[in-house]
């Protein structure tokens, strides 16, 4: 349970830093806490009280020794779909940077209404 | 103002998804019919792999597998076409320490060893493509930090990028034509456990190990070429 | 082939081949849309008298075009004035760019009101009603620069009244499951008095913006100015009685006019009916007075064709037997006089290049045919015996006091006296008085463009002398509407008031006529010309720079007299309405900050809210 | 004769993987992969179609019957949607392959292709996280085309469409996390069979969730502060490809949420809600826009709210008119986009106010914008009317007449600003700035294209409602899905 609290809490730390810091850096921080809250999240959903990791390194484990691995695999991929966005977003704000000198989201003002 | 908005309504929506996420019981097995547990009974025998991460990775649930790539290389491509400049504006790097250098000159073979291990065990051991590939760029990333002027080649990490990824497709053709399925395994499963097992997932992992390696290291080599 | 579909490919494809052809030959594709619209019209005009239908599903709805007495009436106004404007237009528009284009519109403007009176549903009367809106836009804004602001105004407008009257059939589907008109006429009654108000109130806005009725009308006096002069003839003699047979349909054929039965009535006439009078009495009056202190000869024809428009819905409201035999009398006669009137200014603008009626003058002995025209024609809107408009006007009379609504007849009776004034002054300022010196050596219009208004001409006396053909047209299409024709016999008009005869009529006329010739000729050969600066201002000479033509300021004391109806401009209202709307949407767009931030805490609201209302969501 | 559909995916994934050692060979050759594989995938949608319309065709990959393994339902939707994906990426390879000059452009068409294979798998897969996988790959590479030219302030754009893109990711997969969690399975058809025994305070909950994420792309209103900004300053074609591809995906994954995974009532109330102020904010925001690809976006939005107001009728008739709409904007939108960017192009400004006269010096565009104008204003006999007609007439049928009424007005408000430039476009003389050169052909043929689907369309629109009834009869009886999904397991 205190996964699930835990996980949540760091999403909603990650929205507030989108939501409220003004350096775009800091933003696109707050989008990779957002992923980790999910991914916690996520694995603490496939996790079983007492199981193993869900390989048959030994003859002895069972099936029913193990955790859920589906999660993991989900988890696996959500990670790498979250490095890709947080390369694509850092290279953006290195573009916007050379543009407009500054990382500061409220002077990037050129289109509005 | 927009801090106390944003609080107020993060309270909001923190307050609902916990008490909803708090429904679902933690730590037990809540669904007896699900496909988790359907793998975790036959995955060893249809498969093959010991590893049933790798084995719904990659063979059940490969198309996923092929479509994290393809984001993988989206991103590659992408900052490569966001960074783009004619001349290349070198960043000023500082030369580190010799004890970074020499160090990072005996780690980085390594490094790459432990990666190749990585992906090439992938089936065995926890560990797959994707988790080698990242122990390689880090290895690549060392170098970066340690050697003011080190530099990769981009014609050799593209052609491996490409190269890899077809790899992956074509043996999910390959499936096709002589298997029954796109990416259905059409080589022997072997012995669980051993090195030669569980059909293409070996392969597709380490062809997955080479792309994610040279992507994730092109992604470096990007930004660094290009931030002043 | 079914006649009817192929009557609208013929229409289709010629406006297709003209524009397409139009890159290579002048002759062409002029050529092609005349000959597709003789083709059409000829097989049009075979098709009288028959119940040729053709049905066909689209998207699972029922489809029907059909032929009846009453569409087969307004088909022969389209196609008649379609064919002698596009032989106007043959001579007129040469020269002139983007001929191609003229030609496409106006082929597709005769095919969808030709698809308009053949529907049997409303499905496709929609359809042939939005094709006939932006094909006549086209044409508004023909002329590239000044029209833009005009064109604008009219399809916006348009626009209004198809989605009224879009809702309304819409509601009315939903109400039947079918578009068909004789689902609607047999389920009319069957609605709701509320429903039965509010689908007629739709339907009425969505045709009375077509027949320009106040306060719907802002759009015509700009679109009628400026579109090409032919194509003006077409909009207000054949495109704006699209709006009347839509009133036609929805009173006698949808069964709103049951209506009646259900509300109160005022002498007969049922209140919505009569609601409809006044504003047809209003528009009549109002939009003679607009008129009257014109100067542009368009423009003026423009209010003039709205009050008579007026004038139709007037009769049309009535719902009595005469009151319908008038509108319909007097829609395929406005179309006629119109119809000449706007080709004659038409011809005059060709040849002098100004439609200001302050800068003409004493064009009679330069284009007579031209004037001839002018003047049979203003003759007729005045309701002047012996001419066809003179039975129009009296039956219009005949039908108010028949219902005793001696008010409407006031101002029915008003709105016509008043038309004399603006009738004399379009005749007088243009053909008469004197003759500015550039345009001594002004031509009659070549034949092309003189033989369409001559027909026309003439088919106003030959209506004067016999109007029962029409009439009797007309009683079919009564028949058809479920009312009880007309009474009349071969050269009487019969009814509780007494009888008319318009051929002693005709005859009083010409013996009147040939007597005041011979004493004006007579007279004349006394009289001494005068010049236009030939006068003397405290012995001064006038230069030539002033302007004292007598049209200048022509009707002064009377515009001053009737300011008070038009210093409140209705279309200055809605001018101000839409700048608020838009100064409101202004706003509204403010919502798109610009800054990111905002829009993902925009969807963290949004979430947020979902969350609070999940409950209901379920 | 149809290859097997998983090679609509795989081909443009593999050619993407080998236009890096092309673009070494030969650059000139590269443009031509997109319209060749796009083409490719256009033949086997159309190939398919008459045997998705029978029954859903499954395609099980990597030899696991679903649901264990991934498999692809092309059923009537997902064949539709994958056909009109399909055409107007091949209309925007084509109009690509002489439009982008600017370097990296190889990069630029690898990226589209993948644009097209992301929002084509998003359409055809059965799985919801292999959704996920394909909505990532569509919006990833949409990022990076945002930003792609340099001159603009496309990276801007780009930055606030990942900000909201990514929130849109993350509560997707909140929302996946949830259904797994509660049913233990990814397949859609088997979800949607197990959701009905879930505890429904969760389920609503997941369907919040993925909906708010799905909505983000769908451009629902107040989700879609991206919109205007990425379609304006994007590479014209991509913001066709927007208008024409990712949305279509987005509005997709919305219905096949709303109607064959959930069974929730309520939510259809919400969509025709959130439909009809999506299309009122758009068209108002329209009017007032000084730049034409910004009008066009916003007018985007609106059409989309058309969309939403038919999904939320859930009647079989409705959602037949969304789905028509859905088409009329895939042609029509792109058409606009298209002729609009060699207007900006040829006028040198971005802004309505340059586009004086452009009617004299390139009377081809122009045409092709009016020409676009009028379909999307709904007039006959050009498509945009059918669907909004039936639209509208089953909002009234349902009693919605307010919504319809509403809708209407901001129809007339859509013809003001459409007519206010098309009358710019016609009746302003022209600037003398304006470069006279000549369109590509290669431009003039896909705008033709898109143009002749919309008129025959518009003449015979049950050309296209013949298929569009069993996609919508599909959507609203979600037991043929079911069906057809999980007997293929057995």
């Amino acid at each position: 349970m205190i996964y699930y609290v835990a996980a949540i809490s760091l999403i909603l730390i990650g929205i507030y830093a989108v939501l409220v810091k003004k350096n775009m850096i800091k933003i696109v921080l707050g989008l990779t806490l957002i992923d980790s809250g999910v991914n916690i999240l996520l694995v603490s959903l496939g996790y079983v009280k007492d199981k193993t990791a869900p390989i048959f390194s030994n003859p002895t484990l069972t099936a029913g020794d193990m955790v859920d691995p589906v999660p993991q695999a989900l988890v696996l991929t959500a990670i790498v779909i979250g490095v890709a966005v947080t390369a694509l977003a850092l290279s953006i704000v290195i573009r916007i940077y050379d543009h407009h000198k500054t990382l500061n989201i409220n002077k990037i003002r050129e289109l509005k209404w | 103002m927009r801090k106390a908005i944003a609080v107020l309504f993060l309270g909001f929506i923190g307050y609902y998804l916990l008490s909803t996420f708090l429904l679902v019981p933690f730590g037990v097995v809540r669904v007896l019919e699900g496909v988790g547990l359907k793998y975790l009974q036959d995955g060893l025998q249809q498969t093959g792999a010991a590893n049933l991460v790798t084995s719904i990775v990659v063979n059940y649930r490969g198309f996923d597998t092929l479509g994290e790539v393809t984001v993988l290389f989206l991103a590659a491509t992408g900052m490569g076409a966001l960074l783009y400049s004619k001349r290349p504006t070198e960043r000023a790097r500082q030369n580190a320490s010799v004890i970074v250098k020499t160090g990072a000159r005996i780690l980085f073979p390594l490094i790459i060893i432990l990666g190749a291990y990585v992906f090439i065990h992938g089936h065995l051991t926890p560990g797959g493509g994707f988790q080698g590939g990242a122990i390689i760029a880090s290895g690549f990333l060392l170098m970066f930090m340690s050697y003011r002027t080190y530099h990769v080649n981009h014609v050799i990490l593209s052609r491996v990028e490409s190269s890899a990824g077809s790899v992956f497709v074509i043996i999910g053709l390959l499936g096709l034509a002589y298997g029954s399925s796109f990416l259905a395994n059409i080589l022997p499963l072997g012995t669980a456990n051993t090195l030669f097992s569980a059909g293409v997932i070996p392969l597709i992992y380490v062809a997955v190990g080479f792309k994610v390696g040279a992507e994730l290291t092109a992604l470096l080599d990007t930004m660094l070429q290009t931030v002043k | 082939m079914e006649t009817i579909p192929f009557i609208l490919s013929i229409l289709f494809g010629a406006a297709v081949l003209a524009y397409l052809v139009g890159k290579f030959n002048y002759i062409l594709k002029v050529g092609v849309s005349i000959v597709g619209l003789i083709w059409a019209g000829w097989l049009f005009l075979g098709l009288q008298g028959t119940l040729s239908s053709f049905t066909f599903k689209m998207l699972g709805f029922d489809i029907i075009w059909r032929i009846n007495p009453l569409s087969w009436l307004f088909g022969m106004i389209i196609f008649g004035l379609a064919i002698l404007t596009a032989i106007f237009s043959g001579s007129y528009m040469k020269g002139k760019e983007r001929v191609d284009f003229y030609c496409f519109a106006m082929c597709i403007t005769v095919a969808s009101m030709f698809g308009i009176v053949v529907s049997g549903d409303l499905l496709s009367f929609f359809f042939f009603w939005e094709i006939m809106t932006w094909s006549s836009f086209l044409m508004v804004i023909y002329y590239r620069y000044e029209a833009q602001a005009a064109g604008l105004r009219y399809f916006v407008m348009s626009m209004i009244g198809a989605y009224a009257m879009l809702t309304a059939l819409l509601i009315v589907y939903a109400q039947l499951g079918s578009f068909l008109f004789d689902v609607l006429s047999a389920g009319w009654s069957g609605f709701s008095l509320t429903l039965q108000i509010w689908l007629f109130v739709l339907f009425v806005i969505g045709f009375a913006v077509k027949a320009a009725m106040m306060p719907l009308h802002t759009w015509a006096p700009d679109a009628y100015t400026i579109s090409p002069a032919p194509f003006t003839a077409l909009f207000s003699g054949a495109l704006s009685k699209m709006g009347i047979y839509g009133l036609a349909l929805l009173f006698f054929v949808f069964g709103a006019g049951k209506l009646a039965s259900s509300v109160i009535t005022i002498q007969g006439v049922s209140l919505p009916g009569y609601i409809l009078a006044w504003f047809g009495a209003i528009t009549a009056l109002l939009a003679t007075f607009k008129a009257i202190v014109q100067d542009d000869a368009k423009k003026l024809l423009a209010y003039s064709s709205i009050g008579q428009l007026g004038y139709i819905i007037l009769g049309f409201s009535l719902s009595s037997s005469m009151g319908v035999t008038a509108g319909l009398y007097q829609a395929v006669n406005h179309s006629i006089f119109k119809g000449m009137l706007f080709l004659a200014v038409g011809a005059v603008f060709y040849r002098t290049g100004t439609r200001k009626l302050s800068e003409m003058g004493g064009l009679i002995t330069r284009m007579p045919y031209t004037f001839f025209v002018v003047l049979l024609g203003i003759i007729t809107v005045a309701g002047m015996p012996p001419l066809s408009g003179f039975t129009g006007k009296w039956l219009i009379y005949e039908a108010l006091i028949e219902k005793h609504l001696i008010f409407l007849a006031v101002v029915a009776f008003g709105a016509s006296t008043a038309a004399f004034l603006y009738l004399y002054r379009i005749i007088f300022t243009i053909f008469l008085g004197q003759r500015p010196k550039r345009f001594d050596e002004v031509k009659e219009v070549p034949w092309m463009m003189r033989a369409p208004m001559l027909i026309l001409a003439l088919l106003t006396v030959y209506l004067g002398f016999y109007p029962y053909q029409l009439l009797d047209l007309i009683n079919q299409a009564q028949v058809y509407m479920g009312i009880a024709p007309f009474d009349l016999s071969h050269s009487m008009l019969f009814n509780s008031y007494g009888n008319v005869s318009t051929i002693t009529v005709m005859n009083i006329v010409a013996v009147v006529f040939f007597i005041v010739f011979i004493l004006f000729n007579t007279l004349y050969k006394r009289s001494r010309k005068v010049g236009l600066k030939d006068i003397h201002t405290s012995g001064e000479v006038p230069g030539e720079e002033i302007n004292l033509h007598y049209a200048v300021d022509f009707y002064q004391p009377f515009a001053r007299g009737v300011s008070i109806f038009l210093k409140r401009s209705v279309s200055k209202i809605y001018a101000s309405l839409a700048d608020n709307l838009e100064g409101l949407f202004d706003v509204m767009r403010y919502v798109y900050t610009g800054n990111g931030q905002t829009y993902a805490l925009f969807v963290v609201i949004a979430l947020a809210f979902l969350f609070l209302v999940k409950d209901f969501l379920v | 004769m149809y290859l097997d559909p998983v090679l609509m995916i795989a081909l443009p994934l593999f050619a993407a993987f080998l236009i890096p050692p092309l673009a070494r060979i030969s650059k000139g050759l590269v443009k031509y992969v997109p319209v060749l594989i796009i083409g490719f995938n256009l033949y086997e949608t159309v190939m398919l179609l008459p045997h998705s319309m029978v029954k859903p065709v499954i395609v099980i990959i990597a030899a696991w019957a679903p649901p264990l393994g991934i498999n692809l339902t092309i059923g009537p939707l997902g064949n539709v949607l994958a056909l009109i994906i399909s055409l107007v990426g091949f209309v925007v390879a084509v109009y690509n392959i002489r439009f982008v000059e600017e370097e990296p452009n190889e990069k630029y068409h690898m990226l589209f292709l993948l644009l097209t294979a992301g929002a084509t798998g998003m359409v055809l897969t059965g799985d919801i996280f292999n959704l996920f996988v394909f909505l990532e790959i569509t919006s990833i590479s949409s990022y990076a085309l945002t930003a792609f030219l340099r001159d603009r302030d496309g990276a801007e754009a780009a930055f606030k469409y990942l900000l909201i893109g990514s929130m849109a990711s993350t509560f997707i997969l909140l929302g996946i996390a949830l259904i797994y969690a509660t049913t233990g399975t990814l397949n859609m058809a088997q979800i949607a069979v197990r959701l009905k025994d879930v505890d429904p305070r969760i389920a609503i909950m997941a369907l919040i969730l993925l909906i708010t994420g799905f909505g983000i792309e769908a451009e629902m209103f107040p989700l879609n502060g991206w919109a205007p900004d990425a379609y304006s300053q994007a590479p014209t074609p991509i913001g066709a490809a927007f208008g024409g591809i990712v949305v279509k995906a987005g509005v997709y994954a919305l219905a096949r949420l709303i109607y064959t995974i959930f069974s929730f009532q309520g939510i259809f109330h919400f969509i025709l809600i959130a439909g009809i102020i999506t299309l009122l904010i758009a068209e108002m925001s329209a009017i007032r826009q000084k730049q034409l690809k910004r009008m066009l976006a916003f007018s985007s939005i609106g059409q989309m709210g058309l969309v939403l107001i038919a999904l939320g009728l859930a009647t079989t008739r409705g959602v037949e008119g969304g789905l028509f709409q859905m088409f009329n904007h895939a042609m029509i939108k792109p058409l606009l986009f298209l002729s609009a960017g060699y207007l900006v192009f040829y006028s040198g400004s971005k802004n309505i106010e340059d586009m004086d006269g452009m009617g004299r010096v390139k009377p081809l565009l122009s045409f092709f914008f009016a020409f676009g104008a009028f379909a999307i204003l709904g007039l006959p006999p050009l498509s945009g009317f059918w669907s909004k007609f039936i639209i509208l007439s089953e909002t009234i049928s349902h009693g919605f007449i307010a919504v319809a009424t509403l809708a209407l007005f901001g129809s007339i408000i859509e013809a003001v600003y459409y007519l206010r430039v098309v009358g710019r476009l016609y009746f302003k003389a022209p600037h003398d700035g304006a470069k006279v050169q000549y369109v590509p052909k290669s431009a003039l043929v896909a705008m033709s294209i898109l143009a002749l689907i919309t008129l025959v369309t518009g003449l015979y629109p049950d050309l296209v409602m013949t298929y569009l009834k069993p996609a919508a009869a599909e959507l609203i009886d979600k037991s043929i899905y079911i069906k057809a999904v999980l007997s293929a397991g057995l």
